[in-house]
C-alpha cells in the first residue's frame, strides 16, 4: 500500500514537472443577441428538465403513500429504476425512434446513442432537448407503477419500463411530435403530452393493471370491491405537489425555448390544477359527506394532465374549465373503474392519466383561441367553441384515438408476452407477506410496530 | 393475589388513572389491543369505496392486587372507564399464584 | 362503441384531408437585447414563482410534523386547497384589488380575472407576475393553517382561505406594493413581503388561533400549559428547507428581474437565514439544557422571515444581526405566547410570521444602507444605525401598525361572523378523534400502530 | 402599549407628511448583450446554488432513512446546522482561505467577510459565486454526517462541521480550484468537485466514523458485522433523488455560466447516475438473490460522485462507463468496509464519497477527451484511453492522493483533539436511548408504536 | 368461565374471526405479540449482511368464555388456525375468577 | 402447567432470551407493553414546555412452562432482566388449565 502511494506520488511528481497543463480557455468569442438567446433557452429548459425529473420522486411518493406500508420500498425502487433504465434506453434507442428522420411518418430512424461533443436540434442544445426527452420518457414510463402497484413482479416491471421507453412511448411520440409524423403533419395539437405521454402511461396502466389481475383481497367473490387505504397521507400529499412543482418544467418547459408565452402557459397549468382539486374536493364533499383527501389530490393532477395539451392554446379561463372538467371526470371514473370495469388501479392512474389525457386532448379541440396559440409563438387555431368548427376537433379525436389503439395492441401484446413467460403477477403468498419482502427482501419500516388490520397484520 | 385485567377505551385512561393513583395502586401495566364485542366496528370511506373496521382500539390494563384490594380497585375502574354506551369493556380477575419482583427478588405480597 | 369509434375514425379521417395543418409558426422575429432581457426576467421570475409556489408544500410539511399525526391529513388538505382556492380567487379579485389602479392609495380597482392573449405588466409579461403574486398570496393565507391547527373546521378554514387571499391580503398588499399605495407613497420599504405576507398571516394566525380558543388538553385549569409534541420531526425539518429553498425565489424574485441584485438578496437571505438557526439552537441549549431541534427549525425561518423585507437595502453583516435578533425573538417569543399570552399556537406561526415579521419591518429603519439599495437598483435609504436618522424607521412603524391594525380588525370580523354562523371549531369529541377521521373520514396512517399516551390512543 | 402605539404613530405621521419618498429608481441604463449574459449567468447560478443548497435536504433525509428510527431527529438537526454553521463560517473565512488571493498555491488570504454593496468575482456578481460556494462547503462537510451516524456528540459534531467548513475544506478546495492552486497550475482537473467535495467529506467521514467507533452492537466479539437496518426505506428515497435534483445544480452549475456546455454536463451527469443505480440493483440482485433498495440508491450517488470531476471532459459513452464502475464499486467497498475494514460506515458516505470521488477523479485521466473539453469550453485534455498517455492520469493520481492526505491528517488531528477534550462519542447508554432523546429530548415519532426489536425496543 | 388465549399467525385472523362470529362469540380481544418457539425466525439481508429476525408476529386472541362453551371455542380455533406448518401457534386455557361489564356493572356470566 | 409472565425493561430482552435459551425454553411470546410502578416516568421538553411521559416502556414476556421447570424459569429471568434499579419489573405467576398446539391438536403437556 505504501509503496504504491510512492511510486504514485514520484511518477505524478515526474510527469507534472514536464506536463504542459491545459488550463480552461475563457471563451473569447463575443457574445450576441444571438448566442445569449441561445445560453438562456438552454438554461431554461435545463431547469425545466430538472423539475420533470424531479417529477419521479413526485410518482413514487403518491404511489407509496397511496398504497400500504408493505409495499413501499417496491414503489421507490420501481420509481427510481424506471427513470434509470428508460434514461439509458431513450438515450439508446427511443430518442431516434421519436425524434430522428421520419420513416413514413410512423417512427424515426436517426440519432441514436448521440455521444457529440456539441450539436444542435433546432437551434436548442442537443443534449438539454435530449434530456427534457428523457425525463418525459422517464414520466410516461413511471405512470405504469402506479396502476399495477402492490402486485406487479419486479423483473417484469423492470422489462416493461425498457419497452414502453424504448419502443411504445417514442414510436407514439414520433406521430405527434416530431416534424415528420403523421399526426403532427396532419394538425393535431398536443402542446405538453396529455396524450403522448399521459394517455400512453395512462393506457398501459390500464392494460398492465388489467392484465396482472387484482390485488388479493380487493374484489370478493360477489364482485363487490374492497377499498384498500393508502398508508401515508403526507407522503401522497408532497407527491402530489412535487408534480405538480415538475408541471412548471413540463409544461411551460414543453415551448423548448424561453418567451413571455411560458407566462401564460404556467398560468393556464395553475388555474386547471386548482379547479381540478377544487372541483374533486366539492364533488366527494357532496357524495361522500365529508371532503377526501386523496380524491383531491388525485383532482389537481386530474386538472394538470388535462390542461398539458392546450396549455399554449386556451385562455385562462378555459383552462379553469378544462380543470373543472378533470376534477369531476376524475372522482366519477374512480369509481366506475373501480366498481364496474373491475380494474383495480390503486393510485387512480388511470383515470388521471388516460381518463383526462384524453379528455384534455379533446379540449384542445373545443378551447382553443387562436389568438393565445399566436401569442404564443405556436399553432393558432380555434377550436369548436371559439368559432373553428369541428376540424380541430376531429384532429384531436382521431389522434387520441389511434395513440390509444397503438398503445393498447403493444403493450397489451408486451405483458402477455411478460405473462407467459417470466410472470408478471406476485403470488397470493407474495403479496401477503408484501412485495418489499418478497421482491427485495427488505422491511421499509422496521422500527415501526405494523397495525394489526382486519385481515391479519397488514 | 389477584389479577385485574380491565379492558376499556383509550380516552378513559387518565380518569382511570387518576383514579388508581387515589386508591395507592400505581402499578400497572397497559397494553394497546383492538376489541370487538356488542360494539361492531365503524364504516370509512376510501376513494369511493365503503370498508369496514372490525376491531376498534383499546387499552388493557393490568394490575396484580392483594385480595383485600379486589373490590376497591375494580370499583375504581368501573366508576372511572364508565360512559355508559356500548364499547366500555369489561373487567376479568384471575387467580396469581405468586409475584416476584425482578430488582429484590421479593416474591408474595411484598412484591406487589 | 365500435361504432362511435369508427365514426369518429372515418369523420377524422375526412376532416384531416382536406386539412389545412397550422403548424406552430417560427417565431421569425430577430432578437434584440431588449426582448432577451424579458424572455430572461420572464424564465426567472417563472422559476422564482414555482420555488415559492412549493413553499405550500413546506408550510403543510412544516405543520403537519409539528403537530399529531390524528390531524395531519387534516393538514395536507388545507394546505393543498388554500393554494387552490387562493389561485382562483386571487386570480379573479385579489390581483385587481392588490395591483389595479389605486383608488386612494386604499385598495386597486381593475385587473380582475385576467383573460388576456398577451398582456405586460410594467415590461414584464403579465401572467408571471400574477403567478408570482397567487404564489405569495397562498403562502399569505396557508399561514394561518399552521396556528390554528388541530381544532379549525374544515369548511370555515377554506373560507377563511378564501377571504384573506381575496380581500384581506390584497388590501394590505396595495398599500405597500401598489404604485399608488399609500404607504408606498409615503416611502415605506418591505422588499418582499416580511409585513404584506409574513405580518398579515402571521396576525391572521394569531386572531385566529385566539379566537377558535385553544386546544383540548393544551391548558389546564390552573392556566399551565401542556406540552403537545409534533409526531414527525424528519417532516418539520423537510418542510423547513422546502420553505428555505422557497425563499431563494421569495426574495431575490421579488426583484421581479433578473440582475446581478439577485445575487447580493440571496446571500443576505441566507445569512440572516442562517443565524437565526445557530442562535435559536444555542439559546435553547442554554435554556432546556440540549439544541432543541424544533426551536432550530423555527430560527431558520424567523431569519427568512425577518430578512424578507430588508433583503435587498442590508449588508450581509446587517443580515446576520438580524437573523441573530430573530433567532433570539423566536425562542422567547413561542413561550410568551404559550405561557403568557395563552393564546395557543401549535407550530409557533405567530412568532415566526408576526413577531419576525414585525421585526423585518422594523429592521429596514435600522439597517437599511442606501449603498446596497442603490446597488441593487431599489430605494436608497440609510437606517438609523448609518446615520439615516428616524425618518425611515418612523414609517416603518407606522406602515406595520397599520398593517397590523388593518388585519387584527379584518380578520377578527371575519372569525368573529364565521364563529357565530357555521362555527369555526371542531368539538371536543372531534379533536379527540382527530381532525383526519372527523372532518375528512380518512386515517392518514392506517398501517402503523398508534403509541398510547397519557391521553389514552394519541 | 396604547401611549406607545399613539406616540408611534403620530411621529410617523409628523414623519410621513415632511419625508421625502425614495422611491425605487428604474434601473434606466440600457442593456446590452454584456449586461445581459452576466443577468443570465447570475440567474443561472443563483438556481444552481439554491438545488445545490436544497441536498443538504437530500443528505439529511438520506442519513435518516438508513439509520433507526432513535436517531433521527439528530441527523435532521445536524443537517441543519452544518449548513447553517458552515455558511456562516464560509463566508466569514472560508471563502478567503479558499478562493483568495493565493499564498504560493497552498491557501488563498482575502476576501473574508465580505460585505460589499456589489462586487464581482471574474464577471459573475461576487454574492453568486459565494453562495454557490457557500452551498459546496455545506455539501462537503455534511457527507461527515452519514459516517459517523448515530453515536457521534452533536457538539462535537457542531465544531467539526466549523472547522472543516472553515479550514480542512477551503485549503483542498485552494489547491485545485483556486487560480493560483498548485494542483489548478499543475492542471489537475476536477471539474465540479469529486475530489474538492466528495473525496474530502468521504475522507472526514472515513477518519470520523474509525476515530469515533462503531456503533454499539455493530461488531460482534467474533469480529462478525451485524446489520442495522435504516427506518425508513422512503424517506431515503426521497433522499437521493433530492441530492440527484441538487447535482443538476452542482454540475452544470459549477461552469459557472450559462452555455450551451451545461446541457452536455448534465446529460454526461444523468447517463452516469443512471448506469450506477443499474449496476448496483444487477449486483445486488446477483449477489444476495433480490435487488436491493438502499444499495440501488446508493449506486445513483456513486454515479453522480464519480461523474463529477469529469462532467465536462467526457463524452456520454464515458459517463456511462463511469457510472457502471461506480455502480460496481459502491457495492463491493460498503462490503469491504462493513466486513473488512470494520469501520462502521451506517448509510456508504465512504463508499460513495470517498472512493467514488477518487475513481472519478481517476477517470479524467482515463475518459477525458480534448474535442469535449474544448467544446464545453473548459480544458481540452485527452485521457489515457483517448490517446492522451499517462500525463493527465498521473496528474489526477498526484491530486487526489494529495488531497486524501491533507484530509486525512487534518481530520484526524482534529478528531483526536476533539476525542481528548469535549469527547466524540456518546456512550452506550446514549446510543441505547437514541441520540434523539440523549442529546436534543426529543421523539421523533411518539405517536407511533416502536416495534420490539431483538435487542428490546429499537 | 375460561380465558382462552390463542397465539396464532396473523394470516389467521380473518378466518379465526369468521369461525368465531359463528359461534356467537364475537367478544374477543386481539393484541399484536411476537413469539418464538420452534419456529426459528427469518434471515433478511441488508446491504450486503444478514440479520435474523428471531421473533414472527403473532396474533394473541383473548376471549372469555362459559365453561360449557370452552370445547367449541378451542375446536373452532384450532380448525381455523391451523395450516399445519410449524409456526400454527398455540392456545392456552386459564381460570377466571370473575368478569365485569364496565358500562352496566353486571358480573360473572353476565358479563360476556 | 403455569404461566410466568414476565415484565421487565426492553434492553434486557436479549440476555434474558439467551438465559432461557439455554434452559431449553425458546417457545415465548412478547408483547410491547407500558408501565407505571415505583419508577415514575420521566419529563420531557418540547418548545420550552415540560411534559411528563407517566408510562415507560416495558417487554412482557410470556412462556408457559410444566410445573418443575417453574424455578429454572424465573430464577433465570430475574438472574438476566435484573439491573438494580427501580423500574426492574415484575413476575407473575398464573395457573394454565390446559394447553393446545394448534398445529397438531396435541393438549396438555405435550403441547408446550
Ligand atoms: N368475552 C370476551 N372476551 C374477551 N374480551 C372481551 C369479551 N367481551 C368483550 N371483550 C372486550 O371488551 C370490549 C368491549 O365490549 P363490547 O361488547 O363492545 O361492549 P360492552 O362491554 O359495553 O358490552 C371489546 O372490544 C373487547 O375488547
Ligand atoms: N411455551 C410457550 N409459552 C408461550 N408462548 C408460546 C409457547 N410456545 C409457543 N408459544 C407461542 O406460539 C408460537 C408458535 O409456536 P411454535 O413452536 O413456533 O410453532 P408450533 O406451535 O407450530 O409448534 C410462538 O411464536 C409463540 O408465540
Ligand atoms: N401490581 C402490578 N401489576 C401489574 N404490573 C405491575 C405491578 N407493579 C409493577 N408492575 C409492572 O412492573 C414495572 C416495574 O415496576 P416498578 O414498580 O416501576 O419497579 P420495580 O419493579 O423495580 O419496583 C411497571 O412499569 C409495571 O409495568
Amino acid at each position: 500500500m505504501k509503496k504504491v502511494l510512492l511510486v504514485v506520488l514520484i511518477t505524478a511528481l515526474l510527469l507534472a514537472l514536464f506536463a504542459t497543463p491545459v488550463l480552461a480557455q475563457g471563451d473569447g468569442e463575443a457574445k450576441t443577441p444571438d448566442s445569449i438567446a441561445t445560453d438562456l433557452d438552454t438554461v431554461w429548459v435545463l431547469l425545466a428538465a430538472a423539475l420533470v425529473f424531479f417529477m419521479q420522486a413526485g410518482f413514487f411518493f403518491l404511489e407509496g403513500g397511496l398504497t400500504r406500508a408493505k409495499n413501499v420500498a417496491n414503489a421507490m425502487l420501481k420509481g427510481v429504476m424506471d427513470f434509470c433504465l428508460g434514461a439509458i434506453i431513450f438515450w439508446m434507442v427511443g430518442f431516434g425512434l421519436m425524434f430522428g428522420l421520419s420513416r413514413g411518418g410512423f417512427v424515426g430512424s436517426s440519432g441514436f446513442f448521440s455521444n457529440l461533443a456539441s450539436a444542435d436540434w433546432n437551434g436548442l442544445p442537443l443534449y438539454v432537448f435530449l434530456l427534457f426527452q428523457i425525463a418525459f420518457a422517464g414520466a410516461a414510463a413511471t405512470i405504469l407503477a402506479g396502476g399495477v402497484a402492490e402486485r406487479f413482479k419486479f423483473s417484469a416491471y423492470c422489462i416493461a419500463t425498457v419497452v414502453i421507453t424504448g419502443f411504445i412511448y417514442p414510436v407514439a411520440g414520433h406521430w405527434i411530435w416530431a416534424q415528420g409524423g403523421w399526426l403532427n403533419r396532419l394538425g393535431m395539437l398536443d402542446f405538453a403530452g396529455s396524450t403522448v405521454v399521459h394517455t400512453v402511461g395512462g393506457v398501459c396502466a390500464f392494460v398492465g393493471a388489467w392484465m396482472v389481475g387484482a390485488r388479493v383481497g380487493k374484489y370478493n367473490p360477489d364482485r363487490s370491491a374492497n377499498a384498500i387505504p393508502g398508508h401515508n397521507i403526507p407522503m401522497a400529499a408532497l407527491g402530489t405537489f412535487i408534480l405538480w412543482l415538475g408541471w412548471y418544467g413540463f409544461n411551460p418547459g414543453s415551448l423548448l425555448k424561453a418567451s413571455p408565452a411560458i407566462a401564460t402557459i404556467a398560468m393556464t397549468t395553475t388555474l386547471s390544477a386548482a379547479a381540478g382539486a377544487t372541483m374533486a374536493m366539492l364533488i366527494t364533499w357532496g357524495r361522500y359527506g365529508k371532503p377526501d383527501v386523496s380524491m383531491s389530490l388525485n383532482g389537481a393532477l386530474a386538472g394538470l394532465v388535462a390542461v398539458t395539451a392546450g396549455c399554449a392554446y386556451v385562455s385562462p379561463v378555459s383552462a379553469l374549465i378544462i380543470g373543472i372538467v378533470a376534477g369531476i371526470l376524475v372522482v366519477f371514473s374512480v369509481e366506475f373503474i373501480d366498481h364496474k370495469v373491475r380494474v383495480d388501479d390503486p393510485v387512480g392512474a388511470v383515470s388521471v392519466h388516460m381518463v383526462n389525457g384524453i379528455w384534455g386532448t379533446i379540449a384542445v379541440g373545443l378551447f382553443a383561441q387562436a389568438s393565445f396559440g399566436q401569442a404564443n409563438g405556436v399553432a393558432a387555431v380555434d377550436g369548436l367553441f371559439f368559432g373553428g368548427g369541428l376540424a380541430q376537433l376531429g384532429k384531436q379525436l382521431l389522434g387520441s384515438a389511434s395513440v390509444v389503439a397503438w398503445v393498447a395492441v403493444t403493450a397489451g401484446l408486451m405483458f402477455f408476452i411478460l405473462k407467459k413467460t417470466i410472470g408478471i403477477r406476485v403470488d397470493e403468498e407474495g403479496q401477503r407477506v408484501g412485495l418489499d419482502l418478497h421482491e427485495h427482501d427488505i422491511e421499509a419500516y422496521p422500527d415501526f410496530q405494523p397495525a394489526i388490520s382486519e385481515k391479519g397484520v397488514s | 393475589m389477584r389479577k385485574v385485567e380491565a379492558l376499556f377505551r383509550p380516552e378513559r385512561l387518565e380518569p382511570v388513572m387518576e383514579e388508581l393513583g387515589e386508591l395507592g395502586y400505581p402499578g400497572v401495566t397497559i397494553t394497546e389491543v383492538k376489541g370487538h364485542g356488542k360494539q361492531k366496528g365503524v364504516t370509512h370511506m376510501w376513494r369511493g369505496s365503503e370498508y369496514r373496521v372490525e376491531f376498534l382500539p383499546k387499552i388493557k390494563l393490568e394490575v396484580v392486587v392483594l385480595d383485600e384490594d379486589l373490590g376497591k380497585v375494580v370499583n375504581a375502574v368501573v366508576r372511572s372507564a364508565r360512559t355508559g354506551s356500548i364499547g366500555d369493556g369489561k373487567i376479568f380477575i384471575y387467580n396469581v399464584d405468586d409475584a416476584i419482583r425482578i430488582r429484590t427478588g421479593e416474591s408474595g405480597f411484598q412484591a406487589i
